[in-house]
């Protein structure tokens, strides 16, 4: 999984909601291997506001197409750029970058749960849980009906169970309030979402001491492991979360439990 | 054909394309993106005596053309590095320059001891000049006396190519400069970064654990630039120029101001191929100039 | 609404923002574009003794996220001054103040014991930064004794609100600022422009014609932030931040750094209604906020 | 002749060589009065490398559509972006700014001499002239046939000399080489090129005593008088070409004569 810098060309934008978009992008050269948990650093060119790289998660992976797909949220700038980006523009990237969730073995029943832009690398890793003969569960937060994004894609692969926090959908409250992510059984969990959702997630996989992975979405200048802005403290010292992560097994953070 | 090398001391460089201590990793983070045979050094990590976790989280922010950082110096450590991480950089085909950190006068001479014993490692790049730690660093960097003591303390335990990294955050760079020189440094290299800072106006907190960090990218160009053009002025010592190179136009811009080798730093983060992209605009420019060595234009500016 | 009215010495101002002396004219070349009453005050032009004509063209280089100027001060001297230009001044509604230069102390006293004579001037800003004249400017800003000397100088004989525009260009902003006060200022501003340069590659020519410049704009805004931030927690007088203030976040992030007021400089270039809109931003800020006054986040970060 | 700042509607995006394209902007608010040789501040957005606004010359005006031409030429990533400006898309502008040329009195005889993008003005101002009723001649230089531009709207308004640098067009040589501009009478001359074009040309004005305006591009940061950075030395001392000028009667400047 050799690292490389590469101009992809955009193939699809669409938009999901107000402030969602799916991007994809072509490698002409040939896309290498993935994993999913993997991100990309995308070059935000034409933005004056814009000097550093953004990461963003890999949302999905055609291999037969070389085509990427990345789930972005409109937060700044960058994004904002990258939201309005056509079909054959280019889009350099740095990639792959980072760790990898650790798949599961066969037979283990696994459940997949995060929100909003968190949801991105979920896709990827279910797909390839499903195509490892496992069929994944998913538990997907929202705020509310209209914030919901990619069911049906979540839905060809596995069981999907929705949240919202207004209850337009689904079961009432938070991901950890459905109530299968509480009864059953599960033998690993993969999460990533906003911080508290992470937290509250890892709080109840501590307590039942189900293996769980988050991966963490802290702010990096590189990507590579050269600047060590990334860091996130561990029991093992700080790692980069860009190398060393972006996933990292709960048992690891020195994150005070909560929630 | 044009012919790139220069000397910094007694350090022969294939070119004067080096990449900037902790912008770099130990190079090997960067072996996927390019040959670092094709760069004239590189400076590894700052290094300290004992390991050090840095600051706390966040470290960087983003500003317009540039960003903040408060690392902090975060490293394993010498006996980590003697250990593990020197045998692979032995290996490499290009210079390997490291850059010596401490709290205490003390500290910055037992690590430059311990590193002259390594034989792959010709040259130290001391620097008396991070902002990101609350003793040492950027304190002997922007006190004469201290900076005179501290390199001239270092002189006496290191033989081989001593270079000074100075701090840019002082009234008059060139004081820095010859102190440098009359120590016994074989050579400058500036700027580090300017002390800066942020804050997040929605949350109203700074945007930085560390409240100030040093800023470093295209916006401090100007200043770095001025300040090599005065440096290199001042003392007869090499000057290595860095502070916000992002491509070929950059670097020559340093080297006309009289900078006879470069760092590329911040610019690796957006681009890890910019250090042997330089080297090769570097090539082109003076090919159309129809300059036969890099030395024609070395300080051209007056 | 909130309450924006804010204090400099003995000056009220109906809000804290004000124009940058230098990039704001006398004022009247931005009446097509706004009405001058909505702001705090505005700083005309850097004012001589003498009638000057500035540095050789070319004058100015465009950076990364700023600009290098080498202007030079040119004015038409106090004479011109009050008898020309002065009248207008009078008639408007909002706080004029004047940037007083010199070569030598008795021009800086001489200067300011004019204009003190003039009614409608409340306050003088003493430009001690200037980097762009070869006499006086910033020699005076860098260097501890001769701030002292000038400040105390111009305190003897001028009786309404000093303010002391301090140079960026230094070690420990902190010492002009206690300097400032220690002699009597009611009010320091900073920053003024960093000493920078620029080479155009092609030509192998200085882009300024006095080789360096003054560096404004975005670029700046982290060092300056974080000397106004050292410099609030100095001094007691008011601190008015200014370097690269383009919106209303900008300028709140010196507000809570722990300026009084602000400037805006080289964004009026740009955006010459930028005085206005970042009036109306601070306004929206403390509103949505729940702030009843601006006072309420001056300094807010520690 | 208030000035303002305002965006207005790109409503065509013609290239005319590979490096120049004339720029149409509509006003909603309606255009002011503006004169021949007067300028507008573009910002451009989107574009990393450009802090500053740039100065470009009205091309033309066309009042009865709110229309405002630039004919520009790419000279780095200011110009660049602009020239990839597309219909529909917002082109904010301060204008009008600067003084303008000397209108001819009833019955003078009128040269407009230039080349490059200097020919900017040109248009406008010999439409003006045309409109008071004189027919303006022009001469206008080139490097050779292929970058020969908007001969034809010329044409429309009055005789056309060209010269080109190798003769592939016209008279081979400078403007000023070009018989009838060193011959006829001529009661003004107006010009707008590269500095040693506009030289020549005023040279030969001072030489033979005639009326010559010239159009200036220094460097400018502000184009409103508030920023000095773009003086010219002249015999009442450094000006402001942006507020004193771009238009400058050539006995007032300090050039020395040469040509
Ligand atoms: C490993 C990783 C994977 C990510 N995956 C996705 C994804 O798949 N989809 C998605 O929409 N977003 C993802 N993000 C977050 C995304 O990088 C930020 O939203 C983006 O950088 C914001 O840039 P901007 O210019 O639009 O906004 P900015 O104005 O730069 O920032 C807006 C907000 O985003 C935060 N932010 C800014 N830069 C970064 C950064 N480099 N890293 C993290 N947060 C930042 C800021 O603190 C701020 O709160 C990921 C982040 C990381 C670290
Ligand atoms: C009053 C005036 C009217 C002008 N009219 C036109 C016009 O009608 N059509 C046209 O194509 N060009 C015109 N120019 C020149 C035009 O402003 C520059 O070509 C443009 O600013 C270059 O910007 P850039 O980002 O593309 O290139 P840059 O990389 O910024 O510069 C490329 C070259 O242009 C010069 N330049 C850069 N900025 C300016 C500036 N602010 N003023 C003058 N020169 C500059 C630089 O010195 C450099 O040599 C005019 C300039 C002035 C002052
Ligand atoms: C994330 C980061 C870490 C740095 N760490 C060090 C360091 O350990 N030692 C050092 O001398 N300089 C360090 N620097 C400073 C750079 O080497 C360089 O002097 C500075 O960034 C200016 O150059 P640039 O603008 O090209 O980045 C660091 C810079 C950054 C951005
Ligand atoms: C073209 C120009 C001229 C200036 N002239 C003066 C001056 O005469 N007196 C002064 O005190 N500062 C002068 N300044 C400095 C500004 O007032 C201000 O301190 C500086 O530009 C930083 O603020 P900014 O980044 O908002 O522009 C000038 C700045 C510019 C860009
Ligand atoms: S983002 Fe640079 S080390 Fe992780
Ligand atoms: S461009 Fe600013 S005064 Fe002319």
């Amino acid at each position: 999984m050799k690292k490389r810098v590469e101009d992809l060309t955009v193939t699809d934008n669409r938009r999901l909601t107000d402030s969602f978009f799916v991007l994809k992008v072509h490698s002409a050269e040939g896309l290498p291997e993935i994993n999913p948990g993997q991100f990309v650093q995308a070059l935000v060119t034409e933005s004056p506001a814009t000097f550093l790289r953004r990461p963003l998660s890999v949302h999905d992976v055609d291999h037969s197409t070389n085509t990427v797909s990345l789930l972005v949220q409109v937060a700044g700038p960058g994004t904002e750029r990258l939201s309005r980006l056509i079909p054959g523009e280019n889009l350099n990237l740095i990639y792959p970058l980072g760790n990898a969730f650790t798949l599961p073995s066969a037979g283990e029943k696994v459940l997949l749960t995060g929100g909003g832009c968190g949801m991105a690398p979920l896709l990827y890793l279910g797909r390839k849980i499903h195509e490892s003969g496992i069929k994944p569960h998913f538990a997907l937060g929202f705020r509310n009906r209209s914030r919901v994004l990619e069911n049906e894609e979540f839905k060809k692969l596995g069981q999907v169970w929705l949240s919202t926090e207004d209850g337009s959908e689904g079961h009432k409250g938070f991901v950890t309030d459905i109530p299968a992510f509480r009864d059953e059984h599960w033998d690993k969990v993969y999460c990533c979402g906003p911080e508290p959702m992470m937290k509250a997630v890892a709080a109840v996989c501590r307590k039942r001491e189900i293996f769980c992975e988050v991966s963490l979405e802290n702010l990096m200048a590189c990507g590579m492991g050269i600047c060590l802005c990334c860091i996130v403290p561990t029991t093992s010292g700080n790692l980069c979360s860009c190398t060393d992560g972006p996933v990292f097994n709960i048992k690891d953070l020195k994150w005070q439990t909560s929630g | 054909m044009a012919d790139l090398r220069i000397k910094i001391g007694s350090l022969k460089l294939r070119n004067p394309v080096i990449l900037a201590s902790g912008t770099c990793g130990y190079g090997a983070e960067l072996e996927d993106f390019m040959d670092l045979s094709e760069l004239g050094a590189i400076i590894v990590k700052g290094t300290t005596l004992e390991p050090r976790e840095g600051n706390a989280y966040p470290r960087m922010a983003e500003t317009a053309s540039g960003m903040l950082n408060a690392v902090g110096l975060q490293n394993k450590g010498i006996d980590y590095f003697e250990k593990h991480i020197y045998p692979h950089l032995a290996e490499y085909d290009t210079h390997v320059i490291v850059n010596v950190n401490g709290n205490t006068i003390e500290d910055y001479v037992e690590l430059s001891r311990r590193l002259s014993r390594l034989n792959a490692i010709p040259a130290i790049e001391l620097n008396i000049s991070c902002p990101n730690v609350k003793k040492g660093g950027m304190i002997f960097g922007t006190n004469p006396a201290s900076a005179r003591e501290v390199i001239s303390a270092v002189r006496n335990v290191y033989s081989k190519t001593l270079i000074v990294k100075l701090s840019p955050n002082v009234t008059d760079i060139t004081e820095f400069a010859r102190i440098s020189e009359e120590e016994g440094a074989e050579a400058i290299s500036l700027v580090n970064t300017l002390l800066g800072m942020a804050i997040d106006v929605r949350t109203m907190n700074p945007k930085l654990s560390t409240v100030t960090g040093g800023l470093s990218g295209p916006a401090i160009k100007p200043v770095a630039l001025r300040m090599v053009w005065q440096s290199a002025k001042a003392v007869k010592i090499p000057v290595i120029g860095l502070g916000g190179i992002m491509n070929a136009d950059d670097a020559l811009e340093f080297i006309m101001a009289g900078a006879t080798a470069v760092q590329v730093g911040t610019a690796s983060f957006i681009e890890p191929r910019t250090g042997v992209e330089v080297v090769k605009g570097i090539e082109r420019f003076l090919v159309e100039k129809d300059f036969d060595s890099i030395s024609r234009i070395i300080g051209i500016i007056n």
